[in-house]
């Protein structure tokens, strides 16, 4: 169980960005994390993994405990030893390995090193493009087919809990509900929790057990799915549905002030 | 013709050291994209104290050798912790630059230790040349050239197949995604500093050998990044082609354009190549480049 | 589209004026004016020692600021500058002692002259990309130093050639001070020169090549055109500032720009700043200063340990290299930035904490 | 006359037919997206098109005129915009830097008046500072205007990355995947921004996403990618209906969940 | 003071009262020729500690100001300018050839009498450097008695040589001279190579000058790269005679190239310490004060100390001491005997050339041993 509690994180000694955001992950659970660009969903993903030093961002209060320790300023490789394993946004794959080569690389900090044959054949399964291009320089990469590289690395590196920023990002809808039900279907086959950042409300919830919406650096709701698909605010803000169902975009005539809930 | 095969062959024996300083580069260009320019004083270091260890302690050489690499490997990873550990997520040129200050300080150091005469291996390869086919190699080549076919071996497999190989590169590429890969960044530079000053020394040791050891050694640090940059900055194969084409060019050169110009192009000879292949192969025979795309 | 100044019709030219101003406020512009004062009447102060130090800076700052349009602006690392000082320096001693030219004109000649010499070892720069450009540029500093060192007729050979101080009408620059003048006016037009460059466009596509060439391209900006441009500009300053040392040190010789005088300018403007005009001044100051205070330094110790001054001579360049790592780790944004730090303290002061 | 046509372009990578004989024509004025598959070639279209890949065969003509071989920074001089779908802004630059570039061709300062700064090339910039200023009230970027773009979330990058192709006011603009990463919300802000730039200012869109509901509901025209190949082209309706579309892309289910 | 005229710094040293003169000094310790700048720095500080241990010169206490210019040119004119403006000091011991030649134009300028550890054959130029003195044969003059005694020794028809130099300003000083004194005396030259200062190797180079198999080679370098040389003459089985002026002659070409230096000549300049010679007393004297003995000082280190000798000489003829008084003083030196360490020198006004005379030696048993008297060309 991942429990993020309180925390304040800071960038550059002087910007804060996470005003005591906080959040639960139980085992076994899929939980989605929600929130409008620049909330603070990848800081918060980045705090947990211990990777906001490379942002020159850290945590000066609050505390992130998993498993009953308080991995707050533990280094990222100490962390993922624990199981805990980020799928980071913007893709990140290594350009100058190869398809496979980033998998073995997604696969560095797992002890059971005989089976990694197999769940890269399970990569491949899920990802039968990656297959092809095995052998390819990552950074060759179309955008989607890096993205699901990346969703791949998670896959091969076993972990505990998966945190995923953002997976779906320009992943094509079909190949989107492929992904989804394979997390589904690993959540629920390996107990793996699943901390999951998404834009694309509709297919994360569908998913979910449970979810955070958060804005400005904290969370600002938070619920079980069910609900959650019935409030009107997550509705027109992540659903994208008036009262009438969905909207179409022209017909969308004023901008939308950005609307807070504090 | 046994001019030209001399002037072949003693240019595979040069480009064998020259290959083996290269190799040094090479790692450390693969774990963190950036120039060693200290890598010139690592080989001194390393030559100084085996042979302090050879004379002062009157050792047998190859415990001497043994415990030298040794003492380069904690001297490489003192460096990671002390210059590039704070530098970590500082730009390549910053790196770089402080790898030419780490020279100057290493430098100063030797200079300070060791003084500034030259000091000479006792003879531990014996001087009497071999000879193969009517050309004469000095046996220090001979054994500098066994040693970088071995170490291309060793450091291409570790690179291709093993998992400290795979991590080092991935945290050359992207290092906030290495660590994110339960990569343990830190101990990645660490080794890589290790091995680098390791192989720094065989050099240095090698090098020793042949004309003994002065301050002055450290200039095959610059002599070598025609080279490196030949073979391509991230490629092993690469450091050790680059050095033996490099070594032959400058030979041949040397042998039979240098009396044309009145000497001292063997020098520059390499940086004319290097910019006529670089103008066709921009990342060098083997390196690898442009793997951006939009 | 809306227009979010229509209410303030016919005033935004001022404002948009102010908002990209060099010096954002009138206490910069105040402070900026005191020290350029300060540079013009210290060596009513000084002797003349101190004033040649001073000369060396200004020089040097010529130069850093010429290698960091390169280099911390446009991205493109050289190791190349010690060969393009020693081009400006030959041009100049070329035209003035050999074909007896005016130094007013050899001076401006000696930067073009340069500025081609750079620019032509610039076109590899379309095609290389990062290290393996460096190492071209370094290619170009031995295939430089080849040339001047085996052309002997022109350059006479590794002897070098001889030049003398300008001179006014009959009024010759023989002086510390008034040579020091010539070099300080000469400074501050490439500080206001490159100043402007980087807030107008020219110096903007510079950045863009720096940070993404690809994205830069699309922008409709001729990634050749630009990088052989900054190769130009950048080598014509330091072609000058070549020129200006050498007729100081009234000399040349092939010596005189090996390898260390290339990396010396890169420490420049790393210690002082990369991408930073003043920090290019700044670096170029302390780079030339630090081996003198080092050695004051040292001749303190050496009179109580004279015994060890060859010890003491090492312990300048370990120093040296010392200095310059706890500057790349403790201060990365290099001496601009702890200027700029500074500034803030003050600016805040006494509410800083 | 048809502002951009493409005939018969081919490339391939290795063995991949990243395109292969794809064949299209965008009418002046028109929103067209290009749809397709992962990996399908939509990029490497658009690379063919703004001149970072050169194709193996084929023809693309910019109002008539062929623009094949010609180099990607003069394609921009031409009118044609571009927005990355792995975001490329200058990381360093403040987002008025970044959208100054964006007019770079517009400008004309060189070496000497930029240096010289007082006189033409301040009023240079102080004109186009106007019509950047436009753009960022448009998109709603005043807040960040002088914030180093690298410290920006991803979707205010991607906002960015649009206002730069924007402010060159280019006659067509490529826009790559523009909301990957926004929520509904932020997605339904782009595609008003979209519609207004096409409305306002008669800018031609060449749209690549996978959100199905803003493309059907957004373009004009579609064409359909899939193994580098055209499999449909046409209205939104006729692509919603063809078959091998929505083998290949679509899904059986409704588009529009 | 503002607008100084800086040539009339020089001047300043006028400053310099009765019972201290001012000497700067530039050393290499940590450059490229370190190896030899070290014990010729020690040598000459050890000479004026000496001296001032004596109760200086008539009781003028010589304060010798120097420092490390690690053979870089820019550094040395900085060091210069410090060493003329800041130390205000009235003459100066400098190192090498470039750097020398670099500053002769300054140094007439600021009046500065400058003894250099190069013997390069511009410096004899009275116009171009009024103020340069060389206390030893130049190195056109070592090169023009080698090819004397070549021609008288040579057995056999038409002697051939080789020149191996570096690309230096101090590795080309004496090439033209030599090969014009050569083609005088009847010796060809069949070949020249290039060999940097620092090489570890110089294989092309020997195979081509094999290839000419000339019966002499002269050697223009420091004792690095001249053990290089030696080394791969000794692989290729050479039978060249080897022959290296001053520089390339020393204790450390033996200990460096081991059995290759085996019947290496070199142009003796200065005395070996162990030579048995009167002027060595006054060395072993403050050696031993030092706790050290002769045995423990190599042939540069008395090649510095003689320099300084001579310039303390100089001093103590002069009548001002001040710049241009001590460079009259040092003219009026005349055969001044140094006791078997170097040849007697002579100056004057219109030769600043100490002398031309050398002496050769040849490693036997892993050591120089002198092989003639002093001679020059001219004799
Ligand atoms: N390195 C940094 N330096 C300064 N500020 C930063 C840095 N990284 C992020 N921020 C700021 O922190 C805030 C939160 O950013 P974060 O990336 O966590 O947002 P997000 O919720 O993931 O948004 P998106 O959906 O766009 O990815 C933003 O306002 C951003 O500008
Ligand atoms: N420069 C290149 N080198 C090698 N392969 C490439 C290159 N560019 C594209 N490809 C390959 O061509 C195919 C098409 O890539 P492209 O980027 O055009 O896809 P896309 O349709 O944009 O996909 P996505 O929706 O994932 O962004 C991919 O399989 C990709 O790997
Ligand atoms: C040892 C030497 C190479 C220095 C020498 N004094 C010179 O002429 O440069
Ligand atoms: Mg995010
Ligand atoms: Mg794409």
């Amino acid at each position: 169980m991942l429990h993020v509690d309180n925390i304040e994180v800071v960038y550059s000694k002087m910007i804060l960005v996470l005003k005591g955001m906080s959040l639960q992950v139980p085992d076994g659970k899929i939980v989605a994390l929600l929130g409008s660009n620049g909330a603070g969903k990848s800081t918060t993903l980045k705090a947990i993994s211990g990777l906001l030093g490379g942002d020159g961002g850290q945590v000066t209060k609050g505390k992130i405990v998993y498993e009953e320790k308080d991995i707050t300023a533990w280094s990222p490789d100490k962390i993922v030893q624990q199981g805990v394993f980020q799928s980071m946004e913007g893709r990140r794959v290594f350009k100058h390995l190869t398809v496979e080569e980033n998998l073995m690389a997604g696969a560095h900090s797992r002890k059971d090193r005989r089976n990694i044959k197999k769940d890269m054949e399970r990569v491949y399964h899920y990802f039968p493009k990656l297959k092809d291009l095995n052998s390819r320089h990552a950074g060759l990469l179309s955008g989607g087919e890096q993205q699901m590289l990346a969703i791949g690395r998670g896959i091969m590196a076993k972990p505990k809990m998966l945190l995923l920023d953002e997976p779906s990002l320009g992943i094509a809808p079909l190949l989107v509900k492929e992904i989804f039900k394979n997390i589904k279907q690993i959540n629920e086959e390996e107990g793996m929790s699943i901390l999951v950042v998404e834009q694309n409300a509709n297919v994360a919830l569908s998913i979910a057990d449970y979810g955070y919406i958060i804005e400005d650096g904290r969370s600002v709701m938070e619920a079980p799915v069910s609900e959650l698909l019935t409030n009107q605010e997550v509705q027109e803000h992540y659903l994208g549905m008036s009262e009438e169902g969905r909207k179409n975009y022209r017909e969308v005539k004023a901008y939308r002030k950005k609307q807070r809930w504090i | 013709m046994t001019f030209f095969l001399q002037m072949l062959v003693s240019g595979i024996v040069v480009g064998s050291i020259y290959a083996l300083v290269a190799l040094g580069f090479v790692l450390i260009y693969k774990a963190s994209d950036a120039l060693n320019l200290a890598n010139g004083e690592f080989v001194l270091i390393g030559s100084y104290i085996c042979l302090t260890l050879v004379t002062a302690l009157q050792l047998p050489f190859l415990v001497a050798l043994l415990i030298t690499l040794g003492v380069c490997a904690v001297l490489g990873l003192m460096v990671e912790r002390v210059v590039l550990r704070p530098l970590l997520n500082a730009p390549t040129i910053s790196i770089i630059m402080a790898t030419i200050g780490l020279g100057n300080l290493l430098a100063g150091l030797v200079h300070m230790v060791w003084g500034h005469q030259t000091r000479v291996y006792p003879n531990l390869f014996p001087d009497t040349p071999v000879t193969f086919g009517g050309v004469l190699i000095t046996p220090v080549y001979l054994w500098s050239f066994i040693i970088v076919m071995l170490l291309l071996i060793v450091f291409t497999v570790f690179f291709k197949y093993s998992k400290m190989g795979v991590a080092m590169r991935a945290v050359a590429d992207d290092l906030q995604a290495a660590a994110s890969m339960g990569i343990n960044v830190k101990r990645v530079f660490a080794i890589t500093w290790a091995i680098a000053c390791i192989v720094a020394a065989v050099g240095g040791v090698l090098l020793g050998n042949i004309n003994g050891v002065n301050a002055t050694m450290s200039v095959i640090g610059l002599t070598v990044l025609p080279v490196v940059i030949l073979g391509g900055l991230d490629s092993i194969p690469g450091a050790i082609v680059g050095g033996f084409i490099i070594g032959i060019l400058q030979s041949i050169a040397g042998g039979y354009l240098d009396p044309l110009v009145g000497g001292g192009l063997k020098e520059v000879f390499p940086f004319f190549i290097v910019i006529l292949i670089l103008m066709f192969k921009p990342y060098g025979l083997f390196g690898k480049g442009g793997m951006e795309r939009v | 589209m809306k227009n979010p100044f229509v209410m303030e019709c016919g005033n935004y030219k001022t404002r948009y004026d102010k908002d990209m101003a060099i010096f954002s406020t009138k206490r910069v512009k105040v402070r900026m004016l005191t020290l350029t004062l300060l540079a013009f009447l210290f060596p009513l102060l000084a002797d003349s020692y101190i004033i040649g130090l001073a000369t060396l800076c200004a020089i040097a700052s010529i130069g850093a600021i010429g290698l960091n349009i390169l280099t911390g602006f446009t991205g493109q690392i050289s190791i190349g500058v010690g060969a393009f000082l020693g081009v400006g320096g030959y041009t100049s001693a070329i035209l003035t002692s050999t074909l007896g030219w005016s130094f007013w004109i050899a001076l401006p000649v000696a930067g073009i002259v340069t500025a081609s010499v750079g620019a032509l070892f610039g076109i590899p720069s379309l095609r290389l990309k990062g290290l393996y450009l460096a190492i071209a540029t370094l290619a170009a500093q031995f295939i430089i130093l080849f040339v001047i060192s085996r052309w002997t007729g022109v350059t006479g050979g590794t002897s070098g050639m001889v030049l003398q101080r300008p001179s006014i009408g009959s009024f010759s620059l023989m002086s510390a001070s008034s040579y020091y003048y010539l070099c300080l006016m000469i400074l501050l037009f490439t500080i206001v020169y490159s100043l402007n460059i980087f807030r107008s466009r020219t110096g903007r596509a510079f950045l863009a090549v720096r940070d993404r060439d690809v994205a830069a391209q699309i922008m409709g900006i001729n990634l050749f055109t630009y990088k052989v441009l900054s190769f130009a500009i950048s080598s014509f300053f330091v072609g000058v500032a070549g020129a200006l040392l050498a007729h100081y040190t009234m000399i040349v010789s092939p010596e005189l720009y090996s390898i260390t005088v290339s990396i010396q300018y890169l420490a420049m403007i790393l210690v002082g700043g990369l991408g930073s005009i003043l920090g290019a001044v700044l670096g170029a100051i302390f780079i030339t200063l630090l081996p003198v205070g080092l050695g004051m330094f040292v001749d303190q110790f050496a009179v109580y340990m004279p015994d060890m001054q060859n010890t003491l001579a090492a312990f300048q360049e370990l120093a040296f290299g010392a200095a310059i790592i706890l500057f790349l780790i403790f201060e990365p944004g290099g001496l601009a930035h702890i200027w700029s730090n500074i500034k803030n303290y003050f600016k805040l002061w006494p509410f800083s904490y | 006359m048809s502002i951009l046509e493409v005939e018969n372009v081919s490339i391939q990578f290795g063995g991949v037919k990243a395109l292969d004989d794809v064949s299209y024509k965008l009418e002046k004025g028109e929103i067209f997206s290009l749809i397709g598959p992962n990996g399908a070639g939509k990029t490497s279209m658009l690379n063919c098109i703004s001149g970072l890949y050169k194709p193996a065969s084929g023809s693309i003509r910019f109002k008539g005129q062929e623009i094949i071989g010609m180099k990607p920074y003069k394609r921009t001089s031409l009118g044609i915009a571009r927005a990355f779908q792995n975001i490329a802004l200058f990381e360093h630059m403040s987002v008025l830097d970044n959208l100054k570039l964006g007019r770079h061709v517009k400008m004309k300062a060189g070496l000497f008046s930029s240096g010289l700064y007082w006189g033409a090339a301040e009023k240079e910039e102080v004109n186009h500072r106007h019509s950047v200023e436009q753009v960022i009230e448009f998109l709603e970027m005043q807040d960040i205007r002088h914030t180093p773009v690298g410290t920006l979330p991803y979707g205010l990058k991607k906002r960015v990355e649009v206002g730069r192709a924007l402010a060159l006011e280019p006659e067509v603009i490529l826009l790559d995947e523009p909301m990957a990463g926004m929520n509904s919300s932020e997605k339904e802000d782009m595609a008003r921004f979209i519609l207004d730039m096409h409305e306002l200012n008669g800018i031609t869109v060449f749209l690549i996403e996978h959100d199905m509901g803003v493309i059907m509901d957004l373009s004009d025209k579609i064409a359909v990618l899939d193994f580098g190949k055209r499999i449909g082209f046409g209205t939104p309706e006729e692509i919603q209906e063809n078959p091998d579309v929505i083998k290949a892309y679509l899904g059986e289910q409704e588009v529009t969940t | 003071a503002c607008g100084e005229d800086a040539s009339s710094s020089g001047g300043d040293a006028e400053a310099s009262d009765g019972d201290t003169v001012k000497i700067g000094a530039l050393f290499d310790i940590t450059g490229g020729t370190g190896d030899v700048g070290t014990p010729y720095a020690d040598g000459e500080k050890a000479f004026f500690e000496y001296l001032n241990s004596q109760g200086g010169i008539d009781g003028v206490h010589v304060d010798l100001s120097g420092d490390d210019y690690a053979y870089d040119m820019a550094k040395g004119q900085r060091l210069y300018q410090e060493l003329r403006d800041k130390d205000k000091v009235s003459a100066i011991l400098g190192w090498g050839t470039a750097d020398t030649e670099a500053l002769r134009q300054q140094v007439a300028n600021d009046k500065l009498p400058y003894f250099s550890a190069s013997y390069s054959e511009n410096l004899k130029d009275l116009d171009e450097s009024p103020y340069n003195f060389l206390t030893a044969a130049t190195y056109s003059d070592q090169g023009r008695a080698v090819l004397k005694w070549i021609s008288e020794n040579h057995e056999g028809s038409n002697p051939t040589l080789a020149l191996l130099y570096n690309d230096t300003a101090f590795g080309q000083s004496p090439i033209e001279d030599i090969k014009e004194y050569a083609a005088e005396v009847g010796v060809e030259v069949v070949d020249e190579q290039v060999i940097p200062v620092t090489a570890t190797e110089a294989q092309s180079q020997m195979l081509n000058m094999e290839e000419k198999n000339p019966d002499y080679a002269i050697i223009q370098q420091t004792w690095g790269a001249t053990a290089t040389i030696l080394r791969e003459a000794q692989t290729l089985g050479s039978d060249t005679q080897f022959i290296g002026l001053n520089w390339a002659t020393g204790e450390g070409v033996v200990e460096i190239a081991g059995d290759a230096a085996e019947g290496m000549i070199g142009v003796v300049t200065h005395a070996f310490p162990y030579e048995d010679l009167e002027g060595l007393s006054e060395i072993e004297e403050y050696l031993e004060s030092k706790g050290e003995s002769l045995e423990d000082v190599s042939q540069k280190f008395i090649q510095g100390w003689v320099t300084a000798k001579i310039m303390s000489e100089g001093i103590s003829n002069a009548e001002e001491l001040n710049g241009e008084g001590i460079r009259k003083g040092i003219e009026q030196i005349k055969d001044l005997d140094l006791g078997g360490l170097a040849a007697p020198v002579s100056f004057s006004e219109d030769n600043h050339a100490g002398t031309n005379k050398v002496r050769l030696a040849e490693v036997k048993n892993g050591q120089f041993e002198v092989i003639t008297d002093y001679f020059s060309y001219e004799d």
